[in-house]
């Protein structure tokens, strides 16, 4: 038997795998459910911050709207947007490091969690309280993400994903010791209905179930980097950059191009086959029935079917929003338009969306 | 003489001869051991001192105790005539007829009751079990606990919201406010609430809820201390605000005055960054008050209770007289209530600006201008009642179980009210009347218990100077369930509580007469006999490890790293760590000693509860456990650990935090022992 | 069986009518790989082929002045310098990238101001590659220079995109460093696919070996490198059953190479450091197997010839240049390092000399502009074919250094390079299936 | 033998009385007796003077209370003064001298036998003892240099007269002194030297440490006797100016913002207080300029005095009440005799006070050490404006602050002297005793101090371990 297991043998369970791996995954295709295509929100009369305005630094890496104010993660700190003024916190006033690159607001208790380049970073009441992996059970002090649920705060962190349980005060860490994960390496985190999904990248979307504590992992089917096969197969790419939960719905970003998982079966978006932006997301967030993709050619918005994508021009402060429904595409011109097509950022509320971006902050809102 | 006579002669003239063989040679042998244990060379030589009261269980030690009360905190029912006294160790709730002065019912809470608040319609009550983490509903018409809801870890202070839809529980242990809807009976949410919390007040128009901290932010040595007071917005139930309380900690208790206009708390002011050189102006601690405006600019002003040559040592609750116009601060230390004239201090809020204030707050002359009178009281007065009239001022005299009665028309004491405790004073008690007592440092300026509240730590580092100034800054030791892990200090000098607070520490330390014997036996027989760790419920809720816990042991017994090396035998926590104290009661150097510190080796901690006592090291340098392996491990001097991954770590610090009492380890060892044998 | 058959008819039905068109045009394929050993390639034509053309970085900060008033124009340094197996390599990396430094300060630096070089290690604490160049941030360097192990670089790579600040890599092989789309990075160093597919012709192709045995280090270098080579192996038909680890550190091997006799490979590949491969290398003799043995390019060095001894002789292993070349730059770079530092350069050295003259030449260029330095390092065209003391840097659409790979082989007590053959195709060609 | 003289009734109030005291004390303990100096009238020394106890002739009688029996204890001493009662009440220590060419000792007598005992043998004049607890005593000796005349010292001892050593060694002239129940002496003091200053009362650990201000008058109205403590926390003394004499008050715990005035009289109209029964006082005092001092009791709650001794051609001075004390803490000393040196720390020297909340006035950034006759060192302080001195021990030195160019920004302060291995600490110049510290760690205790010396060889010395607590 050993001398047959040649390459005829070998190629055959290899093109079995795909059999079934894509069988399983092409029935899901059919199933995003159709939606309305002008419900995609359309947002305009954007208004502009950058350092001239107030903001301590042009490099705006998230955004948060929390009740009456937003809070801004810049380069220089953390800028707060309250009664139309703006107001800097900093490592004076004991934020863990000024690069504030993730924001979360505790539904629970209001408190304002911190991801910065230097540690988590609790502000509650006015007052800053670090976490570091020096002291405290967090894996790493590069927090690229930080979101709250319920009593616990998890964190993803360049060594590893992190779960603080706010009343025990404990860590619980997850990294390739103890999750399918090859390497500790972080991106994202969200939360809902029982399960937290982690970005790891280079190991797609893991998935922890908070009642069996179980895991599993996400991964790209076709195990190479270089190429996507096929589409809908599974995760758009192992290297993931962003996930965000709503509504049933986990959007998985990459630098590669989308996903769409509703619990059944993954979809793929690139920005030759969908109105997306570009391939290259920096941050996913969605909110109710939409995905909000932060690009670096601008800032697109979904349902899975329709698409707004909102880009600045080159050389004026104008930019247009290109809204793509199947194959009909359609430009709204806007004077002034977002602050930079690079973004990084970006929340929601009611019907004002802020914009987190390379060169600024953009405030929007909705008009459709 | 008959031979039988002589017989009857020989025998006891034996006994004499061989007593006096034993007796003159075993003296100097005693009188060498306790020369030794005592550091002083006239004790008594009073075996008992040490060989009797220190006993801290078995017949011997029941026979030597009795079951107090201790009183700590209480309730008034609206018409005055009922006091709710909780009993915190006698496990209890006292309904005490407060006109007959008579204990009329003993209604069993959790263990060790904090506090007692009553619903406005008086028919139930809340008590917060500290060592139990929960808060109970009694129904008062019936004298029963008709719920029993989960908080978080050492509930303490207790306030209702004014709708009395919830109810808010300060956790001491676990630093958070744990809010509990009422109509669900359970706990909604857990707000952070500073460090150490137990004071809480609401406003009177119910919108805004304090709470104050005990311990002072944890921060290297040099920087200032500052206490936190929580506020919370009750319509949201979420934190509002923090206010940092400048040189100041361990508020106990804060109130409100009627009107709303100022928010009083009790505090201490100590001078930990300063060496400790002299206890004279004030050197050592400082009490008061302070008082948070809610009108105008909200300055956080501070008053002493002090005076330049007497004391108020800690102060524990402060309350309001129902006009508004006088607050009352119980000192336990010194049995004292002052009562504070608030239109003296309005008048001094509006006269005086902030700087000036701030200023005032060092000058123990200051409080000349509203201490109206000092009325003494009973041993260790604490929680104070005022009954709705005006008229009478109750106090829980903690330490002699009585309730003390003052009338407010004239601040004179009438009788107080006996709860029945038992009539003899044991030697512990009676140390621990001392160790509470500031009688015992010149001038009354603070006692054992300021530094070691709940005779435990106070969270901070002091500077004791040694032979010169600026050097040794040590963190302060707990004093849970030390006996049996002698010696003391971090250098391991004392071999003996009676060495620890003998002449050498009247000399630098309280500046004042050294104890006497008899009450050195009793102050050593109380920290070595009545200090118990609380229970671990934080971590270690069941005496079951979780897989964290139980992965953290194996890396605890480790003796080969990650990279199958051998560790040696030094390089492993278990060696110098084993339990069930979790110290080999002997001396090395982890390498933390600093440029400022003498030259010593490190008399090895004990483990027991070390979740409860941060900061860590010698001179509080780690604010966490994680701080001792990564920011002070060095090149693996305080154990093997730099080949471990953070999970590795984490386990590690997830087993120390699960470590509690000894004896429930020794129990445990006892257990397997016995296994062993079978 | 029938089931299964069915399976594969159907899947075959849908993977052979087209279902899915790729969205690109014909470009080169990625990673200089043939077409018969591309992923796929004789199945499916992919979906979406990545790496095919660069990404731009798009954000701002072009616009930013460069600073007035500096006393000196900062570059970072990531390397294993303490509490790491590699610190060799490390310090090696070090001094070659300060040999340049020193070089360009004796040139008057950048404009009169002299470079510092901001010095990081990074085997700290748990993920500090990624705490270290958080600091370089704050230290205010313009782009830096690291690193070797390949977590360390993964971790780095993104926080340097958070920071945007341009990372040359010259130590790490990993072929996923640079798979990874992030336009902050360059490598100017081969990749272990690439030598890996140098390797795999050699064994295969002109050795003509079937069944190999590997034996490799348990961590990420050992399987990425060996992940590699055995995708090759098996598009190339020979796929390698048998696989065993060693840890780092470790000393005896006799429980691995047992498996490894009992199987009776062909040949033996050793995946690992000098060290232990040179002691793997000994018990593999001592054993008695007398199979020919391969080895992965971290056993070019002294430590492992004067371990091995003769035991060496004959080991053949990939080398991302050839320090034997007749280059009279690479030779006046070997004379410098010896002369400074009293030991020969290696591999790490030569490497962190050309990418720390790469960031120099960048600086010269453009000025102390983090955005625009990115710009000139990734264009392709300023320093595309750039002749350093390692020969020709050829960076490919995902700045991967796609340079010739030379075979090293011990020859009395020395070793030996030659270029690697070339695989008669390279590149795509259109008769591909799905093209 | 003037009980004969007396009527049938009071002598049956006095034999009972007598009966009594006896059955009381079985051994003729002489508890409830007063004992006082007679000094006589025409002596060479005015009354109030630094040595108007140094009479010849001056005698400590015993007196019954409410009698004018009094009986002269001291019959075989040319001079005799400042009766002292121990706390068990059975012993008396007192000054005198047996011929006028001796100088003045310390004496114990046992009252019940009027056995005396000499207790110091000094080259000086040594006056003023009191007792301070287990077996040990404190008294004044004049220690006058060429330099300074005119200062004396505080001594302490043993009972026994060993161990007899000068504990306080500032250029100051101490007149009286008083056991306070905190342990600690207070002492009516005032400089001598450079220029005499008023007196004050100053307070210290028996050991001479902490030497500090506990009360002065204010202007224009001068200390003219020692305190006495009574057991209601106040402490009691005779002032004066230059109309008028009065016994004021102040309360232990707040001294400088507690002064009463108990009674007013005459110019010279009160001497000296002793304590008595009930919290009242002995107050010696004058009806007119012109009489002597006679005793009475005092009510200090309503200013009455009740007249209970007169002594014809003398004044009647100090008083004390034979009775048990309570006696004082046993405080505890940190002096090590071998030690050569101790520390000064010094939080800010810029910190005057409230006023320097107010004035922005220039800071000083030096501080000039000055001996008897030398300026010791010059000193720069720390940013904080903290200093820390480790000074050769019992060497008197002030200190004033200067600009950076040596401009004198506050002038030399009181007198200090630091006891071996003493550790003193202040906040400021001029704070007084009532201002705590800042809880902030002096930037000078970061460093090693700096030494003061005057011709000795001092060093500092590695420190020796002596980990505390």
């Amino acid at each position: 038997m050993k001398s047959k297991f040649n390459l005829t043998f070998f190629a055959f369970l290899t093109l079995l795998t795909f059999g079934i791996v894509s069988m399983g995954f092409t029935r899901s295709e059919k199933s995003p459910d159709v939606k309305e295509s002008n419900s995609v929100p359309i947002y305009g009369n954007w208004k502009n911050f950058t350092k001239d305005n107030g903001l301590p630094g042009n490099k705006t890496y998230a955004v948060r709207v929390d009740g009456d104010r937003v809070l801004v993660g810049t380069h220089e700190g953390l800028a707060v947007y309250e009664d139309e003024k703006w107001t800097t916190y900093t490592t004076e006033n004991g934020l863990s490091h000024n690069g504030v690159i993730a924001i979360d607001v505790s539904e629970l208790t209001g408190d304002v969690w911190l991801g910065t380049m230097g540690g988590l970073t609790r502000w509650s009441g006015g007052k800053f309280e670090q976490y570091t992996q020096m002291n405290s059970g967090m894996a790493n002090d590069l927090v690229y993400a930080v979101i709250c649920d319920g009593k616990d705060v998890w964190v993803a962190t360049g060594g590893g994903a992190g779960k603080l349980d706010t009343y025990t005060k404990e860590w619980e860490i997850f990294t390739e010791q103890n999750a399918p994960m090859h390497e500790p390496w972080t991106y994202s985190v969200c939360a809902g209905d029982n399960k937290v999904w982690i970005a790891a990248w280079g190991g797609g979307v893991i998935e922890y179930n908070k009642k069996t504590n179980h895991f599993r992992d996400y991964v790209d089917p076709d195990g190479n980097m270089e190429i996507d096969l096929f589409p809908d197969d599974g995760v758009v790419h192992d290297i993931t950059t962003g996930v965000s939960y709503s509504n049933g719905i986990l959007w998985a970003a990459t630098y590669f191009g989308l996903s769409r998982y509703d619990g059944r079966g993954w979809k793929g978006y690139f920005d030759h086959d969908s109105g997306l932006a570009s391939n290259f997301i920096n941050y996913v967030r969605s909110v109710g029935d939409y995905a909000y993709l932060c690009t670096d050619k601008g800032l697109s918005i979904t349902d899975g079917e329709s698409w707004v994508t909102y880009k600045k021009n080159e050389n004026d402060k104008n930019g247009k929003a290109i809204i793509t429904n199947g194959e009909s595409k359609t430009e709204k011109s806007f004077s002034p338009s977002i602050s930079h097509n690079f973004i990084l950022g970006v929340d929601v509320q009611d019907d004002v969306i802020w914009v987190a971006t390379s060169y600024g902050l953009s405030r929007g809102e909705r008009i459709n | 003489m008959s031979i039988k006579r002589k017989k009857l002669l020989f025998v006891p003239g034996f006994v004499l001869v061989i007593g006096l063989l034993i007796y003159f040679p075993g003296r100097k042998h005693a009188r060498e051991h306790v020369n030794l244990m005592t550091a002083v060379e006239d004790h008594p030589l009073k075996c008992a001192s040490c060989h009797l009261h220190m006993i801290d269980k078995g017949p011997i030690a029941s026979w030597l105790n009795a079951d107090y009360y201790s009183p700590l905190n209480m309730a008034i029912s609206r018409d005055g005539n009922t006091l709710y006294v909780v009993a915190q160790d006698a496990n209890e709730l006292m309904v005490v007829d407060a006109l007959k002065k008579k204990v009329i019912q003993h209604i069993p809470v959790g263990k060790y009751p904090h506090s007692v608040i009553l619903s406005e319609d008086g028919a139930s009550a809340f008590v917060s079990n500290q060592w139990a983490d929960n808060v109970m509903i009694v129904d008062l018409a019936s004298a029963s606990v008709t719920d029993t809801i989960p908080t978080g870890n050492g509930p303490s202070g207790l306030s209702l919201s004014i709708d009395q839809k919830y109810l808010y529980v300060v956790n001491t242990f676990s630093s958070d406010l744990t809010v509990i809807n009422l109509e669900r009976k359970t706990e909604v949410k857990r707000l952070s609430a500073g460090n150490n919390p137990t004071g809480i007040a609401l406003s009177p128009n119910g919108e805004k809820l304090y709470v104050s901290s005990r311990r002072a932010h944890m921060v290297p040595y040099g920087e200032p201390t500052i206490t936190d007071v929580t506020e919370f917005n009750t319509s949201k139930n979420r934190v509002s605000a923090t206010m940092e309380i400048d040189e100041a900690y361990l508020m106990e208790n804060m109130a409100f005055t009627p009107e709303g206009d100022l928010a009083l708390i009790s505090l201490i002011r100590p001078k930990n960054l300063v060496p400790m050189v002299q206890v004279e102006r004030g050197w050592m601690m400082n009490h008061g008050f302070g008082v948070i405006e809610q009108t105008g600019q909200q300055r956080i002003i501070q008053f002493l209770l002090d005076e330049p040559n007497s004391y108020y040592s800690d102060p524990f609750d402060i309350l309001v007289s129902n006009d508004g116009k006088r607050a009352f601060v119980s000192s336990s230390g010194v049995n004292r209530i002052s009562v504070v004239n608030l239109d003296s201090i309005r008048s001094l809020l509006q006269n005086y600006p902030e700087e000036e204030l701030d200023y005032l707050a060092f000058d123990l002359s200051f409080s000349r201008h509203y201490i109206e009178k000092r009325i003494p009281t009973g041993a260790s007065p604490k929680g104070m009642v005022i009954s709705a009239d005006g008229s009478r001022l109750y106090v829980a005299n903690q330490l002699d179980d009585q309730v003390g009665v003052i009338d407010l028309n004239t601040f004179e004491n009438l009788d107080p009210i006996d709860l029945g405790g038992p009539k003899k004073l044991t030697v512990a008690r009676k140390g621990r009347q001392l160790f509470v007592n500031a009688g015992g440092t010149f001038q009354n300026q603070y006692s054992c218990y300021t530094c070691h509240p709940d005779y435990h730590e106070d969270g901070l580092v002091y500077n004791m100077a040694g032979k010169d100034m600026g050097r040794n800054v040590t963190n302060v030791q707990s004093l849970r369930e030390i006996n049996h892990t002698a010696p003391f200090k971090w250098n391991g000098k004392n071999e003996s509580v009676y060495k620890q607070d003998g002449m050498r520490f009247s000399t630098v330390l309280t500046r004042t007469e050294a104890f006497s014997f008899p009450d050195l036996d009793a102050l050593a027989s109380f920290i070595l006999t009545g200090i118990k760790n609380p229970p671990n419920l934080m971590y270690n809720p069941s005496g079951e490890l979780t897989a964290a816990q139980l992965r953290g042991k194996e890396i605890f017994d480790r003796t080969v790293d990650n990279y199958g090396n051998e560790i040696p035998e030094k390089g492993r926590c278990v060696t110098c760590h084993p339990s069930p104290y979790y110290s080999n009661f002997s001396f090395e150097d982890v390498g933390t000693l600093s440029e400022s510190d003498d030259t010593i080796k490190f008399d090895t901690p004990h483990l027991n509860n070390i979740f409860a006592s941060a900061p860590y090291l010698h001179d509080g340098r780690a604010v966490t456990l994680e701080e001792i392996w990564t920011k002070y491990g060095g090149r693996d001097q305080h154990g093997v650990v730099n080949d471990m991954t953070k999970m590795q770590l984490n386990d590690l610090i997830a087993y120390l935090n699960s470590l509690g009492s000894a004896e429930l380890e020794a129990k445990e060892q006892e257990v397997l022992k016995a296994e062993i044998k079978n | 069986m029938n089931k299964l058959r069915l399976v594969f008819i159907l899947f075959m039905v849908l993977a052979f009518t087209g279902f899915y068109t790729s969205a690109q045009d014909n470009k080169m394929m990625y990673g200089n790989t043939p077409d018969s050993i591309f992923p796929y390639n004789s199945f499916q034509k992919a979906y979406k082929y990545h790496f095919v053309e660069p990404i731009e970085f798009l954000g701002a900060g072009r616009e930013k002045k460069a600073p007035t008033g500096l006393t000196e124009v900062r570059l970072g340094f990531l390397g294993p310098l303490d509490n790491s197996p590699i610190v060799p390599l490390g310090l090696q990396m070090l001094n070659g990238a300060k040999l340049a430094l020193e070089q360009a300060n004796e040139r008057g630096g950048y404009k009169g101001i002299p470079y510092k070089l901001m010095i990081h290690n990074d085997v700290g604490l748990w993920g500090a590659a990624a705490n270290e160049v958080i600091d370089m941030d704050d230290e205010g360097v313009w782009a830096w220079l690291g690193s070797i192990d390949d977590i360390v670089s993964h971790v780095a790579l993104r926080a340097t995109l958070k920071c945007e600040i341009m990372m040359v890599c010259t130590g790490d092989p990993d072929p996923t460093f640079t798979e990874t789309n992030i336009p902050w990075a360059i490598r100017v160093i081969s990749d272990d696919r690439q030598s890996c597919y140098a390797l795999a012709n050699y064994v295969y192709n002109e050795k003509g070996h079937d069944r190999m045995a590997i034996i490799r280090t348990g961590d990420r270098y050992g399987r990425v490198g060996v992940m590699e080579f055995m995708g090759v192996a098996n598009r190339m038909g020979h796929p390698v059953r048998m696989e065993e680890r060693f840890a780092t550190g470790e000393t005896d091997f006799t429980m691995q190479l047992k498996n490894i006799k009992n199987d009776k490979p062909e040949a033996i590949i050793v995946w690992g450091n000098a060290k232990e491969s040179a002691l793997i290398v000994n018990q593999i003799r001592e054993m008695g197997m007398q199979q020919p043995v391969y080895a992965s390019d971290r056993i070019i060095s002294q430590e492992f010839l004067d371990i091995a001894g003769k035991n060496a002789e004959g080991i053949v292993t990939t080398s991302q240049y050839d320090p034997t070349a007749d280059n009279p730059a690479l030779k006046k770079f070997q004379a410098d390092y010896r002369k400074k530092f009293g030991e020969e350069p290696n591999v790490f050295a030569a490497h962190a000399f050309d990418g720390m003259n790469l960031i120099i030449k960048a600086i010269e260029k453009v000025g102390l502009n983090r955005v625009l330095i990115r710009d000139v390092l990734t264009d392709r065209s300023t320093f595309q074919n750039y002749q350093g003391v390692t020969g020709n840097i050829v960076l490919d659409a995902s700045w991967n250094d796609v340079g010739k790979i030379f075979m090293g082989k011990v020859e009395n007590g020395k070793f030996v390079f030659f270029p690697a053959a070339q695989m008669k195709e390279r590149g795509h060609s259109q008769s591909m299936a799905g093209y | 033998m003037k009980l004969i003289k007396l009527t049938n009734i009071s002598s049956a109030v006095l034999v009972l009385q007598l009966l009594l005291f006896l059955s009381a004390c079985s051994d003729g303990s002489m508890e409830g007796r007063i004992l006082l100096t007679e000094v006589p009238q025409n002596g060479s020394n005015e009354i109030g003077s630094n040595n108007h106890l140094k009479v010849e002739g001056a005698r400590i009688v015993a007196l019954l209370p409410g009698g004018n029996t009094a009986v002269n204890l001291t019959e075989n001493f040319i001079s005799a003064a400042s009766p002292a009662v121990s706390y068990d009440g059975e012993n008396m220590l007192f000054s005198a001298k047996k011929e006028s060419t001796d100088h003045f000792q310390i004496f114990e007598m046992k009252l019940s036998s009027g056995k005396v005992r000499q207790i110091t043998s000094c080259e000086e004049d040594c006056t003023n003892p009191i007792y301070l607890p287990l077996g040990r005593f404190a008294f004044i000796r004049e220690v006058a240099s060429e330099k300074v005349k005119n200062s004396n010292a505080v001594f302490t001892g043993m009972l026994d007269g060993t161990n007899i050593q000068q504990v306080t060694f500032s250029p100051q002239r101490f007149s009286s002194l008083t056991a306070l129940n905190d342990g600690r002496i207070l002492s009516l003091v005032k400089t001598v030297y450079p220029e005499e200053g008023a007196p004050k009362l100053l307070v210290m650990r028996p050991d001479g440490t902490k030497l500090e201000l506990f009360y002065k008058s204010d202007v224009g109205t001068q200390l003219c006797s020692g305190a006495v403590e009574t057991s209601s926390e106040n402490l009691f003394f005779v002032e004066g100016n230059d109309t008028e004499s009065r016994v004021a008050s102040v309360s232990y715990n707040l001294p400088l913002h507690s002064h009463k005035i108990i009674m007013e009289g005459e110019k010279n109209a009160f001497l000296s207080l002793g304590s008595y029964l009930d919290d009242r006082l002995l107050l010696s005092y004058k009806k007119t300029n012109s009489d002597n001092y006679i005793l009475g009791e005092l009510n200090p709650v309503d200013g009455t005095i009740r007249e209970l001794y007169k002594s014809e051609g003398y004044n009647v001075i100090g008083a004390v009440l034979v009775q048990a004390y309570q006696r004082p803490k046993n405080l505890p000393s940190e002096v090590q005799p071998l030690e050569h040196a101790g520390l000064l720390l010094c939080q800010d020297i810029n910190f005057l006070g409230i006023e320097s909340l107010k004035n922005e006035s220039e800071k000083a950034q030096k501080i000039e050490i000055l001996g008897i006759d030398s300026t010791l060192a010059v000193v720069d302080v720390e940013d904080d404006g903290s200093f820390y001195l480790k000074v050769e021990a019992n060497m008197p030195f002030r200190v004033q602050t200067l600009s950076a160019d040596n401009k004198v920004i506050n002038g030399p302060g009181s007198w200090y002297y630091i006891r071996p291995n003493e550790r003193r600490a202040c906040v400021g110049c001029h704070t007084g005793p009532e201002i705590s510290p800042f809880n902030k760690q002096p930037l000078a205790v970061t460093k090693n101090p700096v030494i003061i010396k005057n011709n000795s060889e001092l060093k500092l010395t590695k420190n020796t371990k002596d980990y505390e607590h």
